[in-house]
């Protein structure tokens, strides 16, 4: 692994923790302003679903992938959902082609909860034949390039996937799933939002990008639904947060999360 | 997330005969493995976790190295037989990301600062599991710490708090965590007032967020007295011998 | 394989409309990564490519240094969503070989003795397939390549033709591959007139072999036009302009 | 790997050969003496069956996990049974994180062959519908502490939660095995007992813990079942044995495995 | 990896290059002369069909073993042929255990495809149940001893086990492919044939051995059929070849192939 | 384990035509192939197997220099086709085990303090399997490690013997092995008259065996001779010639 150069991060950490004592970041922006976002959606027709998200330099393209799949023993009546993501040796010189990295299990499987637990796709309507055929949708994650807060890129690409999938209406006969031709929407319920919260010295700063990762000491990702609740978080990076900061994060989370659904919201209806 | 049913009843009162906010019973035992360098067993609700500690030792791969603090390694994995279904013995995607969180935890409790150069292993074993068994094994894994002698700015110690219905209760068992509404797993540093783990899963309202994230806190802090007792015993009250504390019903 | 059938019709008319050496749409963008060195991006028919390059930069690990070049490395990758069935996101072998094949085709075409002791890296990502993906990749590598500022002696671009019953044809598509009679994938150099990768599948008399050799390498020519107009734009037309090149029917 | 202290080793070898030429051991053990064997049962309710065996420092811990599965197209009217070990990472300092060592493949593997040669469960009983399903009986082993003589402890772990196992009793019907909630034992038929012998110069000891095992030419692992017939046995490490003392380790391991036995019996009973 | 010796290399090349510029090679062998070749046939009767292929000193063993298998889903009706190759350790002092290398993953492929696109064996009278049940043809290839041109060893070993490998007739009753007693040639249709070329300084040599290998620029694999047509080829290594002599490959390539026919129609008939 | 059936009749004549105590066919060819250092090719009933030798040559990874002897690796490997059902050609877990009882069957023969920080590598590879490949393949290798002028206390040899109901039998073919009542492989250092390798599979009394490992010690000698004509055909009786030993009925 290439090896960062720690005496310009030490320097950088320095002017970047002054100029937040007075309320500024780096790049200009407001300690909870969000990087510009920019979703583009069907841009991979061959997939069931797909988005291309920059969130500032950060490059995230998510597709989803709809087939029939045998149910969960537990959810006989469900249909499955899978969330991946590879963080693409070209995104960026410390990344490395090869199996998934801790990091990006990671970054899959908070985004899969965030999904999962806002119950943004209504999975009840993917089942088929209890117990022996439901519908499964793979949505896959390219991170093609890297500039910080990879988890609310990734969250916004897969959303936006799965706001603008069709898939197949499938028929039983005889016992058997058919897919017939005409194309429904995935049953889209809610819009989960992520966002991602990093503490640099003493301050919170709302999507922080690569520059100031590096010179972060906590990373807090909080999903809240279209109702504000709060529906997913993982609190990241070697350092503790205080309880008072936390729920300032909760409430930044939902304030934020707001304004970045509508424009979700608007690039996917 | 099948709702509410019967987890629990118009009194108030779980499946397990618990109130909202009562723990399952814990036992903590310290220093029982005879090779590691500090170790800690836990037993807590059906939960049976074994952690242990070897280091600071020395690093390999060399090139893993840190010039200026101890690389911490940390494993969490669940025995085959731990589970309903037996468990493919290879460390699955989930396994994989509580080793992270665990080991990001510890780190901030463990004065890495002064072991440069040197690997410190935790090994996290369930051999039964249960709810909560990744804030069970955060605090036999902060014992194992203290019983190898590693310097620590605190203890870490977790409990998970979560949602029945719109009910806030505290450390949910196995089924609660299944069919329950939402799930809070939470380790702080007491003496510091810190938090090293969050993670959430449900759908709380902003209030019942923060009901939850307290509650969790304040049972932590509970279960601190038990490692605190656990260590005391260790340390002054022969070796390996058992603290099991049933909390008084509140 | 399944033969002749409707893939051209009695005018010698192609499924897509095109004449039996038309090429499909092609699309180059150079230099619209933020972080690799170099980048290109081709669409060309349904394939959608972005290839990214990094380097020279130090070799890891240290004992596959080369004292008097640099070390030349390709992964030639498909996204899971990139083909009409999920694809597996681990390395098949056909990734593998085609990775191979793609290092082979660029090597001889970078001056790696510049380069000594150095690692250059050539990410190949298909973001979409259709047939003719692997030149399609070599095309936009050898862009990203330039754009590095690598030395080369000179670009490679590439052009897959074959045979859709007995007649040759240029640039398959993905069905044309599939159900077609041959798919042969040729790199050239164009400037120094020389073939850097040369691939056949199907049966040809040595007759269509040699036509359709002939009409890869023209048709190559063609694409390289195009491969000088982008790298144009990039360094003197602004930024990541893309370079949209329709080719008129001949 | 951490490396051992040769210099040690030597000299500790040096002191331990001289005390077995007048028959004692280093640990106070007379040569063909096991050390202390502890069995615990029923310490995973979770799985069907479990032991906790410490022998001396050594500890493993075996958990029955059972279920239907398809059998071998070679036995389609018997059960399976699969044995597997894991040494932990925190079993010894020499132990490593990762896929089944060598070690861990020969250990899950010998001790497999000692329950299985011996028929100390009778398969034949775990035949549920012919060709289509069968009893599978999944014994996995956690070796939690090293302190010499793997074989032997996780053996009797084995063995000991195979004995204490409960299954549920199946029916067939329609063509299909359903579980009822009836709790029956594992049809266990014979009781194999094995017994590990190191040779440390010239001498032959039972059960080295690892002080002796690293001063051991040759180790020798014969199992016995109740009729004191032998029925599985491995020669291991890098060194010789003579055929006289073959035949020594044998009746030796039919002698202690006979009270080895009792002890497992009178735990498991 | 063992390290090559580069000063004896570049010295052989050297010589080499001389003698070539004279038309001779270092072994003797005229430009377009392919090394002594032998094959034996059924030499591993546990298998469907085998060969053992010397080409010179290299050394390969192919192994077909026939079975029932699922189609896959876009040919129903057709039979599966998997062609695989194993570099083994023996092979070489520079070859090394463990998953296939690149190398043996390309070896595998191009072998395959000239037997696949030769169209060699008819896959539509291998099956058997459409959709649900076909025959399946695995071939495996042992690459035992390496002396250069590897891509021509394997493939003659491959079309020999497959020209003399028999195979069960199948009925189908009630659905199901059942084998008969009575044994039946595969459908073998065409003898594809591949030459290999390499570039040493700017001459053509025909199936070039090791010392040969070392210090070429450029390897071509031509395969060709029965009637002189060109049904797969491969362009290795890193360097360019020019148009024109790509066509004096594939000219030498049909007219050596034909030779080498004979000697497989002769060998396996 | 089916028991008896017919695998022994009534006078004691197996399947094959062999009395209990007779040898299948064993045929041996030294320095057989190219490459390597040493090698030797045997087969023995259906056994075909060829075990080659590389070494001493340089350690690689460095870390696993031994620095007093040399590093002796030992692969056994069963072709895909070798087998009636075919085998993956990953290594299986009884690959992996045998790989190591072979090792440690070899290693105490070679004089390995002659090649301090070295390694030797024995491959070997079984071509077609029956009953007895582990002692086929390690009378084998030893051959091949004395091609390869390794300096050796002895050479090693291997012969199974084991049970078909209550009969002691030599040499078990693969119906016998599975069909059979126990199987029992063993290899000796016939000059010193040491066991180096020993495993026991089956039900035996103390009596049967002895009978079968002693049996199995006589016949390890007797195929003992025929590696020594092996060796004397390689070194004096011209290159990698056959010797064939069909043994008389006794």
């Amino acid at each position: 692994m290439m090896k960062k150069n720690h005496v310009v991060e030490s320097i950088t950490k320095e002017r970047m923790v002054q100029l937040l004592a007075s309320g500024k970041r780096l790049d200009g922006r407001a300690l909870d302003q969000p990087r510009n976002l920019n979703i583009e959606t069907g841009v991979i027709p061959k997939a069931n679903g797909s988005a291309r998200v920059t969130l500032g330099n950060t490059l995230v393209l998510a597709g989803v992938k709809i087939a029939t799949g045998i149910p969960f023993p537990d959810t006989p009546d469900k249909g499955i959902l899978m969330v991946n993501a590879e963080i693409l040796p070209m995104s960026s010189p410390y990344a490395e082609a090869g199996p998934p990295s801790e990091d990006a299990i990671e970054l899959a499987r908070v985004t899969d909860r965030g999904i999962r637990e806002s119950e943004m796709v209504d999975m009840t309507k993917l089942g088929l034949i209890p117990g022996k055929s439901v519908i499964a949708v793979f949505v896959d994650c390219n991170i093609m390039n890297v500039d910080g807060n990879l988890f609310d890129a990734t969250s916004y690409a897969v959303v936006s996937a799965l706001r603008t999938a069709k898939m197949n209406r499938y028929v039983v006969k005889d016992d058997k799933a058919v897919a017939t031709d005409e194309l429904i929407p995935v049953p889209v319920e809610r819009t989960p939002v992520s966002v991602t919260i990093a503490r640099i010295g003493d301050k919170l700063v709302v999507d922080p990008n690569s520059e100031e990762e590096a010179s972060m000491d906590m990373r807090i990702t909080i999903t809240t639904d279209d109702y504000g609740n709060i529906c997913a978080s993982q609190k990241g990076e070697a350092s503790t947060i205080s309880p008072e900061q936390v729920l300032q994060a909760a409430d930044t989370s939902i304030s934020v999360g707001k304004a970045i659904r509508a424009k979700i919201l608007e690039a996917t209806s | 997330m099948a709702g509410t049913k019967k987890l629990i009843d118009e009194n108030g009162i779980r499946l397990d005969g618990r109130k909202w906010n009562e723990l399952r019973p814990i036992k903590l035992q310290v220093g029982v493995m005879k090779n590691a360098d500090g170790s800690a067993y836990i037993e807590w609700g059906k939960n049976k976790i074994m952690a242990a500690v070897y280091g600071p030792k020395e690093v390999h791969p060399k090139h893993q190295v840190l010039p200026d603090r101890a690389l911490l390694r940390c494993r969490y994995h669940m025995a085959p037989f731990s589970v309903d279904e037996r468990k493919n013995p290879a460390p699955s995607r989930r396994e994989i990301e509580i080793s992270k969180v665990i080991r990001e935890a510890l780190v901030s409790a463990v004065i890495v600062e002064d072991y440069p150069r040197t690997a410190i292993e935790v090994w996290v074993e369930v051999l039964q599991s249960d709810g909560g068994s990744r804030v069970a094994g955060i605090t036999a894994a902060s014992l194992a710490l203290a019983d190898a002698g590693i310097n620590m700015r605190d203890l870490v110690v977790g409990c998970s708090c979560g949602l029945i219905g719109e009910q806030v209760v505290s450390d949910l068992d196995d089924t609660e965590d299944k069919e329950g509404n939402g799930d809070m797993p939470v380790a702080i540093m007491p003496n510091l007032g810190l938090v090293s783990l969050l993670q959430v899963d449900g759908v709380y309202t902003r209030e019942n967020f923060q009901k939850a994230f307290e509650l969790a806190i304040e049972k932590g802090k509970q279960i601190y007295q038990m490692q605190r007792e656990a260590l005391t015993t260790r340390f002054f009250g022969g070796e390996a011998q058992s603290t099991e504390v049933e909390e008084a019903a509140e």
